[in-house]
């Protein structure tokens, strides 16, 4: 009960700076806090990054396994994405299963690779309807800040950038490991960008205080040729269809500065 | 093994079903269809027929869950292993999950939660038959089912996908529009407040035929509220001629 | 505590009128319900009915695949029935895993089916031991209001009798889909009657009312020679042998009525 | 490929093992077998190797599952790894979980629930070997299980099967009549009261041949409930002799 | 709370008893319960043997099976343990999947008869790389008044003893079985034996009363030549390295002891 | 198909990463690592990298689990998919579950678990690069988060491995020698009580080899002890610097 009290004197307090344009952070209304991208932490994948902003802390690695393609596109690789929320990444995360939180983090980062055709699936198939590479990307929150959503999007292209396949010999239905590797065939770099609707503002990269005061939140992802890919709206409030269009500009100016900003 | 892009949209520009680009498909809605049920109805759209049950407010277990100031929303989007055409398994698969959680997000706002401490809503869909656009017909559907339920709501939420197929802005996607097409944009609307509670897209759309297609899935919004707003009344009328 | 002894008054009304031969809802004491089939409701399914008896709705879907056989069985299709109480059919039911309830019923449902041998699992054969046809029954209790075996069985019954099989052409160990259908060779129709004990007396088809306050249950499915083919007796009262035996003979009765009746 | 349907009767209308077909199993009933439990029994019937064991009455956790008019009896039938043939995984199977609540709701006639609120009595059994009829000779075990652990009750509970092999009515079918026999009818009784207490089929049977097999399987549950009496005793006696 | 009192005063007891040198069921320090086996108590499985520990009883039940072997060892069959607490054993024991103990006890079994190379694996290999026996091992508890894992590894071995592996053909990637038998090929004989440290002090084979009290045990696994094949500490106590020392010289005494007492 | 067995002791007594017998690999630790946990601590050890978090003592849900006299130790240990060559599913494994145990077992002994009771302490451990020996550089970080926390305790816990390689008694295997060498047996010791609270061992070893392997072990354990205190005071120190 306190706690909700706290949460709206906080909440008042978040409203009112908003409401003047500022953040309890400092930050402007459309400012990202710091991000740092760090590729290739764990050698042992085929590809890994880890992704600050600000205080949020996400890793992804990428492995790389022979399997079958799905029955409707039978030449091409397939792609799977999976998030934990970790228990050491936030008191409010617990053991077990994924929840709903973490189906949707994952699912959303999945879209914005996929949609934006990201990956050359085509060039991950061995034998048509037989073996393909298949691509595990696992998103790993390490501490949980706020915007999971942008920052996990962000290790998982991450991640991909620097991942190499195997090279490969394929004969007789086997597939024979050769030395070297190939990087994976990347064409598009998908940038996930969140809003929070707070006292009726949207503001970018929600951090946590921001979060738990927040109406709605609504992401949306932009591909290097400043078109949408996916949208992901979340939360118990809504969104005018004004502040959706004006969320999707937005959206495209802060992609291209981020691709900018990390050079990709 | 390549296989073919078929034609989305033919010479005369009109879809595989012989729809108009603007057009929705036929609608079927019917309320209080089950007898159990605090509320529920039944939609058809397209190939579409979905199930909504609402029980509620009602004691929630385990009670640990209750909140002081509010009702729980609960929401469980399922499909029939017989709904698709390869047998889904009846365990709930991710995609499942992901859609319960953005429907029960999407009715959330249309509802006084502070009215019901400590108790629970649930809305239970059923997929009976799948043919693109689930998550909008259920929206409608289970947004039915709470008002059947007789819960206070600030509007009812009404919901469909606008989409691109063949370089074409088109309304209402069905199965192989939303497989084979270019972009898909589901939205839910409180018409009344004008309100977006559920929007969601796959694809690739540029900004202006993005801001096309909300404002067409916005008119087919529009358009069901008014089929969802005659189904309530249908069954009103129904209770009083019985009642009579 | 208070729902209790509303059960205990409604029992005894319901006793003392079964005692007098008649019903809660003036049925006599081996009546069905008002029974109505609908065939083929789901056109993505192979099959498909919807039942409703009273008030209980329930609706079968039949879904074909093709699969491996048992290793003992290896020249013969399998059967698999599966029930699903999904939580909008009554404020009872729980999402979750099958809980002992639904699984005794796909189990008495698939007895019916399997043991009167209405499928010709031996025409569901496409290479012994390699590849057969998985028929998959789907049960789909959508209202609950009692007796749910019979509705059930009669659901699925109705959705086998629509299930369509699609031509195929096996060649090199590959199932090919040619155009058109077969029908899905079926001999038999088993129909399951249920009773209820109450007052110890035996009541056909049982509503909810009278569930929840019978002693116990029992279910005779009778093939269409009057034989019978699978019994199951439910809930912890018991029956003594002479009511047993005359369970046998009404559900005789019973289900040659209901088969003239459907015209199964 | 083809498997020939062997004889299961052979020209003197004897059985595989030798059996006529009213004849029984050897049957080797033990109480009181297990330290720990409140009370056991072991049963072997031909190849069958059974244990239950009876915890109870005892609290009942989570609490909010426990009544406050009477007990609450759990039972869960289960089968070890290596009881069959082919190794069966320790998760409980779909025809486990059914075997529990029929073997559970055959038990519960014989006691006075209603001496207990708010606890519960566990009865687990365990199958160590298969050979047909284990519902069967686990209701046996368990009912005695429960007697050792001094749970009062009406009557013991007995369970046999008769059925049908090669047009024969046969008493207390083995594994093998089990799968290739036209029917199987396992039948529970509470000789005293004559109360039939779990009874199921699976096969084709006519109502005279049905009538026959009941009453058949009766006099078996009548021949094993004087050796599960006499198992009682024979602990009873051993008890006497340690104290004396 | 009560118990914990209890608890607490048995526990002076029995430690006021272990610095006299005594065990409040009056063996020595380092004396084993009497020791029963009894092999192929099941026939239906491949091998099988009980044991009894004093009270502690414990089934274990071998199956053979045809299945892949693990990429890394080709030509080596594949060795699987589990282990049942199932709840007829102690009132403590709840049904469910296997916990944290029953996990850490067939891992314990399995690391004493994988670490000596009791089974010759090699053996078991019908063609390297595709198929190979897995051996399934079962243990069962069935009666638990403690020191469950040096009976469990005597159930095991005593079951692995009398293992009879099916003769077959092998043609054409096809296991046909033959008639008759071979032995398991079994070279070692791996003994566990299990410490409890209590007030300091070193006791063989705990029982129920002792473990209770305990602050740690150990566990060490010896084969027949004396040596070390495995070791688990477990409990929330510790031991000095002296203990630990002092603990494998008598393992090994107490091993041979046993290994000559079952002819093993 | 033959694999050969590779020497892993080179003729000048060196291992395959150039260590001599008795060498530690690289250590690299680091405390106060992660903003949200109220204790955390990163280890590398060769090429494992591994977190550790620590929450509490705080609430315990569900509450029946909680102790009237003491706090209640759990403990994860769990390792990232991307953690080893084959891709690991999430779901935590058989062997995860044991160390799990262990580690919990090997941390008990240096705290007072009297000091909170009714609550619980959660150590997370999270394995994002393994090679061999993780069980024991996932305690000594566990550990010094559990010190970084404000836990109040006995001596920190500090782990290493000695192990058998090519008939030689080596120090901290990593991941190839703990595969193909002899023997491995991990230690965790509490260096100022003389206390072992971790001690496993699988392979095989002679009681003589056994003695010196677990002395060998207790002498890699006090030089990571060492490094664990400096990295503690490390800390401390910057917090003071930051504080200044």
């Amino acid at each position: 009960m306190t706690s909700s009290i706290v949460v709206r004197v906080k909440q008042k307090q978040i409203a009112r700076l908003i409401a003047k344009g500022k953040r309890l952070d400092g930050r402007g209304l459309t400012d990202y806090r710091e991000i740092k991208v760090e590729e290739g932490v764990v050698e042992r994948a085929e590809g890994s990054a880890r992704v600050l902003l600000g205080k949020t802390e996400v890793m992804a690695g990428v492995k790389i396994e022979v399997g079958q393609p799905f029955s409707d596109t039978p030449n091409e690789g397939v792609l799977t994405v999976n998030a934990e929320l970790v228990p050491l990444a936030s008191p409010t995360f617990e053991p077990g299963p994924p929840d709903e939180n973490s189906i949707e983090l994952a699912r959303v980062v999945d879209r914005g690779i996929r949609e934006s055709k990201a990956i050359d699936l085509e060039k991950l198939c061995i034998e048509p309807g037989k073996k393909v590479f298949v691509v595990f990307v696992d998103v790993y929150v390490l501490n949980h800040d706020g915007n999971l959503i942008d920052a996990s999007a962000m290790a998982a292209l991450g991640a991909l950038l620097n991942t190499k396949v195997f090279n490969y010999e394929y004969k007789d239905g086997e597939v024979k490991i050769k030395p070297g590797f190939t990087p994976l065939p990347l064409r598009k770099h998908p940038i996930a960008v969140t809003f929070a609707k707070i006292n009726d503002t949207l503001v970018v990269d929600p951090w946590l205080e921001e979060e738990r005061v927040m109406d709605a939140r609504i992401t949306l992802t932009i591909d290097d040729d400043g078109d949408i890919c996916a949208i992901q709206k979340g939360g118990s409030g809504y969104f005018s269809p004004k502040q959706v269009l004006e969320a999707a500009k937005i959206a495209k100016e802060k992609a291209e500065e981020i691709r900018k900003k990390l050079k990709w | 093994m390549s296989q073919k892009v078929e034609k989305l949209i033919d010479k005369k520009g009109l879809r595989l079903d012989g729809r108009k680009p603007d057009e929705l498909r036929p609608i079927k809605i019917e309320v209080g269809v089950l007898a159990n049920a605090d509320g529920s109805a039944y939609i058809q759209q397209g190939k579409n027929k979905i199930l909504a049950a609402v029980y509620g407010p009602r004691e929630l277990h385990p009670k640990h869950l209750a909140l002081p100031d509010r009702t729980v929303l609960r929401c469980r989007y399922h499909m029939a292993p017989f709904s698709v055409q390869e047998r889904k398994s009846p365990a709930p698969s991710r995609r499942e999950i992901e859609l319960s959680k953005v429907i029960r997000e999407a009715l959330e706002p249309s509802l006084f939660l502070e009215y019901y401490p400590r108790t629970a809503i649930d809305v239970f869909i059923e997929v009976l038959q799948a043919d693109g656009g689930t998550r909008c017909a259920s929206i409608t559907a289970a947004s039915l089912a709470l008002a059947d339920a007789g819960i206070p709501m600030r509007d009812l939420v009404v919901a469909c996908a606008a989409g691109k197929v063949d370089d074409t802005i088109v309304l209402d996607l069905m199965d192989t529009e939303d497989k084979k097409g270019n972009a898909d944009v589901p939205v839910a609307l409180m018409p009344n407040l004008n309100a977006i509670t559920l929007l969601q897209m796959d694809g690739n759309l540029s900004l202006e035929e993005f801001e096309k297609a909300v404002n067409l899935a916005i008119d087919g919004c529009k358009k069901i509220y008014a089929m969802q707003k005659e189904a309530l009344r249908a069954k009103y009328v129904n209770i009083k001629e019985v009642e009579e």
